[in-house]
């Protein structure tokens, strides 16, 4: 049974997740004055890339590839969903922040694994930002732990039910945004999009990527915004009395990182660092003195 | 060119598991941002706000491990052509290539230029041209479309094409890029 | 400075040199080969800062190369083009990379075209041509049809011909 | 070992060791090359060390090309030598064949030619700043700005049947009278796309981002500029004044009165800056120069055009393009074909000659940026 | 029986005996060393459970103490499963061409290792401290002079330590009149409020001492140039073991110090001395891990990843609470193992490469799958990610800082652990992956007995990560002898203040998720090999620009933006100039000295050394 749920909730984490990156990318064509592609067209392109043949540069890059999207499902199934997780677990936040690395990792080795520079530059950006956001992140955690003394993320979801004034996103409106910056970081969207950036190093970590290994990038990135966007609505946004709303907040916010993403340059990436260590950082840093006196 | 492979459209066309998968193929088709001549210029608009090829699911790709169509938009010097092989032979199967306006079909407007060549045919497989000079936005579209239809009933089948007479191809890109003589015979030293 | 200053100035400097105006705003001067280098520099001196391109034309029956030299002062918005003729059957000419960064892919240029060779010029290395074994392009002695013909195939060739496969219809 | 070594001894360091950098091919196949072109980028860490370019790849031996053809069939060659700004081309061909001919075109021509011109202009202008916005990512504003420039190329579509070849400016003259009703529809578009401009603003001008990153890329002064021989808007963002439409008045231009926009600094956000506001400018001068059309012929009679012969002689003759200068330097022997055709393009001293410059010591992120920024359009150089 | 001496004499012997006798015979002194290794792995399983067992001698006018506590006995059990594991790769890494002299040297420094442990009174651990330094300094300068240089650089350090060791136990003696270690601290302990300025004293010049091995704080800069120099199969047990001596040390003294009748002013709930060593800790581990990150030499690299470790134990030692210990504990275990592991995987690299520098390597992971998932599986939990053991005692860490309310020092934590995937992903790029140079297109894998110790060492992390009370279980008994207290943590869960983990639950989430995506992999199309150097190049052939296979290897500066913008900072705050001026006049000073002692036998120099220290260390009394 808990297997059965296990599998539910990754498949239901990679749809939405999916999803998503159709409506966003239909939101972006909208901001672009476009019509836009249909909203299943991830879905299309998905099942595509796993249709087609792939190269592979040697078994780590196929290893990498695969550790890539485990690791993010399993960090997926510690986020609880309107309260419900596949299996009992404290759903704390620092499994969930530690176990997307390892996901995050797997890809890196697999792409590093193709032998070409430019997917190393790319993951030596992205990891310089996670440095960027992990930081200011780790602090918005520790607001909670403050206030709260808790870092699960179901105890958090569980302490904003009743009401819109409970919600941390009100009671907390500092570390909110903060988060928002953070999770515009973490879905690495404009304007810090600096490790895919076409026009510098030809969509770096993705650019030996091909077939089944692009689909599974793309899959990893859906799960990817499911948890994010899910870490935030249990940790800010009430996490929602039934799936259907919860769903419904996180579409919210991945809307408005892409319509954020629509009109912003990217930055290079220690300026993203800087703007993230001085901006997200501070706010959370403010709304931390705030929770502790 | 006898001595490329003759065998029916239908012996090396798909069969029914890959039709289901042919049908996804051809509404996602990324294609290779390429611009391997003054073709390019016409892409912008067909991508961007007023045509938006995105509708289709046509979108453009960075690098060819990704890509499914690898336009070649006009004239191909002999040094891009170089160029275009490598990256025909790095896109992963399958594949089909467009070739955009006059020039790939037979050299076009620089039929008798030193630096271009005059068939593409010759050296990579063209499922797909779309005549002109150059094709405007609407003819782009339609000629994509067009592909799509192709892909979808397993018609376009470039790259099997080329796998099975690799030889002819492989003979006919040499003869041009690897030269070892002069063509007409005056060489000439410059030092 | 007017036109005409500039005019005796250039005679003043090099009597060799043959200018004369024309059009508008243009002066045209023919200078000995071994006088370039100098001549250029001269004109430098005289605020003919920007150098809008070098180039070269093929006087066969002449048996010459005619190497052209473009400037422009954005002082005086006067256009000077200097011609400099040398023998066709051995071209060679000093090199004016020195003055101006991209005068020497200019040269550069000239060199792979024609196959003039610009002493002083650090690169005169393949520039724009692949694997080019022929005659250099430009020159009047090349014929740029038949190579294209034996190189890439006649346009007349019948393109039908290199469909392997039986179209749909008629199966 | 020391991160925070200066550039002279990552140098050093690269000579005596090999394995210290890496290759970065930047194009021809490249999102962030501007068409088919490349740059062979030696980096060490991010940091490039060296740059050799690779041009040719769009070479199609054009001055040979039209060696071998009548002087007016050129016409249909000569637009695709810069396929962003055609007309400049047509223009600079022809004014050099004029001035070896000795005639001079009429009055209506003149002017028609000049908004051919600088419709060209703009949509060539267009095309730079959203390419520009695009090497930073913001698609958004590269988008809608092909929107914009696609309602130009609509009016030209309507007076010349085709969208990016025109083929239009002829030898004394222009082949065909401006059409019904084009020059209100024509000032409908203008207006609309000046009331844009305010969005690019919002979007890209005044975008904190975009400040951010492109200030201090590739710094110029005006002497180096003028050293290099780089022409036109980014001359003109190192504190220049020089326009070949004031300096060397062709067509309508010395009828116009118009303003060029002068900004200082000569970093790549000055560059962008000057873009702006001369794609501003160039709308205001069509405006204007759309209601001071006079009545009259369009084109001389020159007889029949296969057997049009040009006098002995050469020219030059040079037309302010987007980019900068564009000259032709045409050699007649008094033949029905060209002698020798040579052009000089605005790209060639920043695409060939100043990446040796700039490049080295420049991080990669910024070199789709610095070659947006200066607008290197390959084509015009490989020919 | 007298396990515990007869254990360390065997060393002593053995070490003498290898040195004296077979100095030809190199093979001959690592088996030796390897069965010496193997006897004291086997009288640590002797003395489990025995853990009233005292032994002493009165030798001259000392008495030497030895006491086998649960604490000192795990410490020692660890350190001799790990060490053991490393000599059987030694073995195997000391072949013809690579050996090294530092055999006898090591095994005396096994018998220092138990001396350390197992000490009951100053005296024994001061001597055993001592010949722990004097050994492990010739074993770095191993008669190399680069080497020779970090060892002087080491042993300057040491020689601070071992002075205000001397001092601080002769103020601890004349104060509290007693030589046995846990006695005389509880008598310390009980002169709080009355003589704080001599505790103070005490306490710091014991924290010099153990910083100074452990190389917190101002001392982070020795174990880059020692591991970087030392032979490389001793980098891992001197990252492994030797610089958690000053771990231990700083157990045993400071830590039960504070924790005893305390009474001086309180930081967050903590003493304000112990704030001020978590503060140092975390900048320990900030710095250990930025210098990390802009480090190119793969040793030196992960020199700097144990001084961030080593600023994380302290940093949970600081916090005061027997949930600290433990964390603190547990974290120095899985830093053994995982640490061991990184070094050994890359001694095997240098053995069949000879190389060091990063980005001279590239793509030896096609060649060497063993080394290359050893280093993989050793990164993920230096990393601190599940499903793998790392995880499990960072997670720890955090939450001993959480349940004392410590957030800002968790802060800088999280800094330094995320800063971790920064270098480690370096590590694992430059070296393993990437482009395979030509120079090594042809070396074979890892020889069997290296690769069988670095299975066995993966295999441990990937357990005990997932099942993390083999660890902990032990530990919690140990902390509860040593404390009194213990903390609650069930065989696979691990307790935390916030939030409980239960880690084979994450291992098994792990693999099950595993299992789907290879469902999805095994559904997709197949795939085509192709060499690594037919790759995107925009459309370019590498041979038309003299391109080799190392110059397509990004490896150099990898992380050069960030290095740009921490540089200044980190120039600003370095104490390695000032270090550099200490040891220059040092090295002025002992340079003669050393010149002349080279010239000896090793051997006779260190008994003559140890002799008059220990007579020295008498006439202070």
């Amino acid at each position: 049974m808990v297997v059965l749920t296990s599998l539910f909730l990754a498949f239901s984490a990679m749809v939405v997740g999916l999803l998503f990156m159709g409506i966003g990318r239909k939101v972006t064509a909208r901001l672009q004055r476009r019509y836009g592609p249909p909203f299943w067209q991830s879905y299309i392109d998905v099942i595509k890339c796993f249709s087609r043949n792939s190269i592979s540069h040697s078994y780590i890059q196929d290893l990498g590839s695969m550790m890539g999207l485990a690791g993010l499902i399993a960090a997926a199934m510690f986020v609880p969903i309107a309260g419900w997780l596949p299996f009992p677990s404290a759903s704390p936040i620092i499994v969930i922040l530690y176990l997307m690395p390892i996901g995050y990792l797997g890809m890196a080795m697999g792409v590093s694994a193709s032998g070409n520079p430019l997917a190393a530059i790319g993951i030596g950006r992205a990891l310089t930002l996670m440095l960027g956001y992990e930081v200011p992140y780790a602090i918005l955690l520790l607001t909670f732990i403050a206030s709260s003394n808790t870092s699960s993320l179901a105890v958090l979801s569980d302490l904003q039910t009743g009401g819109i004034g409970n919600w941390f996103a009100v009671k907390m409106p500092i570390g909110f945004i903060a988060s928002i910056i953070c999770l515009q970081a973490m879905l690495a969207e404009k304007p810090f999009d600096t490790m895919i950036a076409p026009a510098e190093i030809a969509s770096g970590p993705m650019v030996e990527l091909s077939g089944k290994f692009l689909g599974m990038a793309f899959l990893q990135h859906a799960v990817a915004i499911f948890i994010e966007t899910g870490l935030i609505v249990n940790m800010y946004l009430g996490g929602g009395a039934t799936v259907l709303s919860f769903v419904f907040k996180q579409f919210l916010l991945y809307t408005f990182a892409m319509a954020v993403n629509g009109i912003y340059g990217r930055y290079r990436v220690e300026q993203a660092v800087k703007f993230l260590w001085i901006f997200a950082g501070s706010l959370a840093v403010i709304q931390l003195l705030i929770n502790i006196f | 060119m006898s001595e490329m492979l003759t065998v029916s459209r239908q012996d090396i066309m798909d069969g029914r598991y890959e039709r289901v998968l042919d049908w996804f193929r051809s509404r996602s088709m990324w294609m290779l941002y390429y611009c391997t001549g003054c073709g390019a210029i016409e892409l912008p608009p067909t991508m961007t706000s007023r045509f938006d090829m995105e509708r289709f699911g046509i979108g453009p790709m960075a690098t060819p491990r990704q890509a499914d169509i690898l336009l070649i938009t006009g004239y191909i010097s002999v040094k891009t052509l170089k160029r275009v092989v490598r990256t025909y032979d790095q896109m992963p199967e399958p594949k089909w290539v467009v070739g955009f306006g006059s020039c790939p079909i037979n050299g076009g407007i620089y039929w008798n230029s030193y630096a271009t060549i005059n068939h593409l045919e010759k050296y990579i497989p063209i499922d797909l041209s779309i005549a002109g000079c150059m094709p405007r936005p609407q003819a782009v579209l339609s000629g994509l479309t067009r592909l799509m239809e192709q892909v979808k009933k397993g018609e376009a089948v470039g790259y099997k094409k080329y796998k099975m007479n690799y030889d002819w191809y492989k003979k006919n890109q040499d003869e041009v890029l690897y030269r070892t003589e002069p063509v007409l015979g005056g060489s000439h030293e410059a030092e | 400075m007017k036109r005409n200053e500039i005019m005796e100035k250039i005679k003043a400097g090099f009597p060799g040199a043959d200018a004369e105006p024309r059009f508008s705003n243009q002066i045209h001067a023919a200078v000995p080969a071994a006088q370039i280098t100098g001549f250029i520099t001269y004109l430098k001196q005289m605020d003919f800062k920007h150098l809008v391109n070098i180039t070269c034309v093929d006087w066969i029956e002449e048996n010459q190369f005619e190497v052209v030299y473009n400037v422009w002062s954005y002082e005086h918005h006067i256009h000077i083009t200097v011609k400099s003729v040398i023998d066709r059957t051995k071209p060679e000419l000093q090199s004016i990379s020195s003055l101006w960064p991209a005068a020497q892919v200019y040269e550069q240029e000239i060199h792979e075209m024609f196959g003039v060779v610009f002493l002083g010029n650090p690169d005169l290395g393949p520039l724009f041509l692949h694997n080019w074994l022929d005659l250099p392009p430009l020159r009047k002695d090349f014929n740029a049809e038949e190579y294209s013909g034996a190189a890439y195939g006649f346009v007349e060739t019948d393109t039908a011909e290199a469909t392997c496969i039986v179209p749909m219809e008629e199966n | 070992m020391d991160s925070m070594m200066a550039f002279s001894e990552l140098t050093e360091l690269t000579r005596n060791d090999k394995y210290v950098q890496y290759e970065l091919f930047f194009g021809p196949n490249f999102p962030g090359m501007h068409g088919n072109f490349g740059y062979i980028l030696d980096v060490a860490g991010s940091t490039i060390t060296k740059v050799r370019p690779n041009p040719g790849l769009l070479h199609r031996g054009f001055e040979k090309l039209m060696e071998q053809k009548l002087w007016l069939q050129n016409l249909s060659l000569i637009p695709r030598i810069c396929v962003p700004d055609p007309d400049p081309n047509e223009v600079a061909y022809c004014s050099a064949v004029e001035k070896i001919m000795g005639i001079d075109i009429p009055e209506r021509a003149k002017f028609i030619r000049t908004i051919t011109l600088e419709l060209s202009r703009i949509t060539s202008l267009l095309m730079g700043m959203g390419a520009l916005g695009a090497m930073m990512g913001h698609y958004t504003v590269m988008y809608r700005m092909m929107q914009d420039r696609d309602r130009v190329l609509d009016m030209f579509e309507w007076l010349t049947g085709a969208r990016v070849y025109h083929i239009y400016n002829t030898i004394g003259g222009v082949s065909r009278d401006l059409p019904e009703g084009w020059i209100e529809k024509t000032e409908a578009v203008l207006d609309e796309l000046e009331g844009n401009i305010p969005e690019w603003d919002k979007l890209l001008f005044d975008n904190p981002v975009i400040h951010t990153r492109l200030t201090g890329i590739g710094p110029l002064t005006e002497e180096e500029a003028v050293q290099y021989g780089i022409v036109g808007p980014s001359l003109r963002a190192s504190g220049s004044t020089a326009d070949v439409r004031k300096d060397d008045p062709y067509a309508a231009y010395p009828y116009l009165d118009f303003e060029i926009p002068r900004t200082g600094g000569g970093d790549a956000l000055n560059r962008a800056i000057q873009v702006r506001l001369e794609f501003a400018e160039s709308i205001k001068l069509v405006k204007k120069a759309l209601h001071m059309i006079p009545e009259g012929d369009f084109k001389i009679k020159l007889g029949n055009s296969l057997k049009l012969i040009v006098p002995k002689g050469d020219a030059y003759a040079r037309v302010e393009s987007s980019k900068g200068e564009y000259g032709y330097y045409i050699v007649s022997n008094g033949g029905v074909k060209p002698y020798r055709v040579s052009v000089r393009g605005p790209s060639l001293p920043g695409g060939l000659a100043l990446c040796h410059k700039h490049l080295p010591g420049m991080l990669i992120d910024d070199v789709a940026i610095w070659m947006a920024s200066f607008a290197v359009c390959p084509p015009d150089f490989d020919r | 029986m007298n396990l515990i001496s007869t254990g360390i004499l065997t060393c002593f012997t053995a070490g003498l005996f290898s040195l004296i006798f077979l100095q030809r015979v190199k093979k001959l002194q690592w088996i030796i060393f390897f069965i010496t290794a193997l006897f004291m792995a086997a009288v640590a399983y002797r003395l489990y459970g025995s853990w009233q067992l005292t032994e002493s001698y009165q030798t001259g006018i000392f008495l030497l103490t030895f006491h086998n506590g649960y604490f000192g006995w795990i410490f020692f059990g660890m350190t001799s499963i790990v060490t053991l594991l490393i000599a059987l790769f030694s073995l195997s890494y000391n072949d013809k061409k690579h050996a090294t002299a530092i055999a006898p040297l090591w095994t005396m420094l096994l018998g220092a290792n138990a001396g350390i442990f197992f000490a009951a009174d100053w005296i024994t651990f001061i001597i055993a401290w001592e010949i722990m330094g004097w050994t492990s300094f010739f074993i770095i300068a191993h008669g190399k002079p680069k080497s020779f240089k970090a060892g002087i650089y080491y042993y300057s350090l040491s020689m601070i330590g071992a002075v205000t060791l001397l001092a601080a136990v002769f103020i601890l003696y004349t104060a509290t009149g007693t030589m046995n270690i846990s006695d005389s601290i509880k008598a310390l302990s009980g002169l709080w409020g009355n003589r704080d300025g001599m505790i103070y004293t005490v306490v710091t010049l014991f924290a010099v001492t153990f910083f100074a091995k452990a190389a917190i704080g101002p001392f982070y800069m020795w174990p880059a140039k020692a591991h970087a120099e030392a032979p490389d199969d001793f980098s891992s047990f001197l990252s492994g073991i030797m610089i958690k001596y000053g771990i231990f040390g700083l157990l045993i003294t400071i830590v039960p110090l504070f924790r005893m009748n305390y009474s001086g002013p309180v930081v967050w709930n903590i003493p304000l001395a112990l704030y001020l060593m978590g503060w140092i800790g975390a900048l320990t581990a900030v710095s250990g891990t930025l210098l990390a990150v802009r480090e190119n030499d793969m040793k030196r690299l992960m020199a700097f990843s144990t001084v961030s470790n080593i600023g994380f134990i302290t940093l949970a030692l600081s916090v005061n609470t027997v949930f600290g210990i433990v964390a603190a504990v547990y974290h120095t275990f899985n830093h053994m193992v995982f640490k061991g592991t990184i070094f050994l995987s890359m001694a095997s690299v240098k053995f069949r490469t000879g190389e060091r520098d990063m980005h001279k390597l590239g793509g030896i992971g096609y060649r060497m799958p063993i080394a290359f998932f050893a280093f993989l599986i050793g990164i993920i939990s230096a990393a601190g990610i599940p499903p793998m053991a790392g995880f499990s005692s960072k997670w720890m860490i955090f939450q001993s800082l959480f349940g004392e309310k410590l957030l800002f020092l968790a802060i800088p934590a999280f800094l330094a652990s995320t800063g971790a995937f920064l270098y480690l992903y370096r590590g694992l790029h430059s070296i393993y992956l990437g482009q395979l140079s030509p120079r090594f297109s042809s070396i074979k894998p890892a020889p069997p007995l290296q690769s069988i110790t670095m299975i066995l060492m993966m295999l441990s992390i990937f357990v005990v990560g997932a099942f993390p009370g083999i660890f902990l279980t032990p530990i919690r008994g140990a902390i509860a002898a040593f404390t009194g207290e213990t903390i609650s943590a069930g065989f696979t869960t691990i307790s935390g203040v916030t939030a409980n983990v239960n880690l084979f639950m994450v291992s098994l989430t792990f693999i099950g998720s595993f299992l789907l995506v290879l469902f999805l992999y095994v559904v997709g199309k197949k795939r085509r090999h192709v060499e690594p150097l037919d790759s995107y190049m925009s459309g370019e052939y590498p041979e038309d620009w003299n391109m080799i296979p190392e110059q397509y290897h990004y490896a150099f500066r990898f992380y050069e933006p960030f290095e740009k913008m921490i540089n200044p900072t980190l120039e600003r705050y370095s104490f390695e100039n000032w270090f550099e001026n200490f040891i220059y006049n040092t090295k002025r000073f002992s340079t003669s000295l050393g010149r002349w002692l080279y010239r000896q036998q090793l051997g006779a120099f260190i008994v003559i050394t140890a002799l008059t220290l220990i007579i020295l260390t008498g006439v202070v009394w």
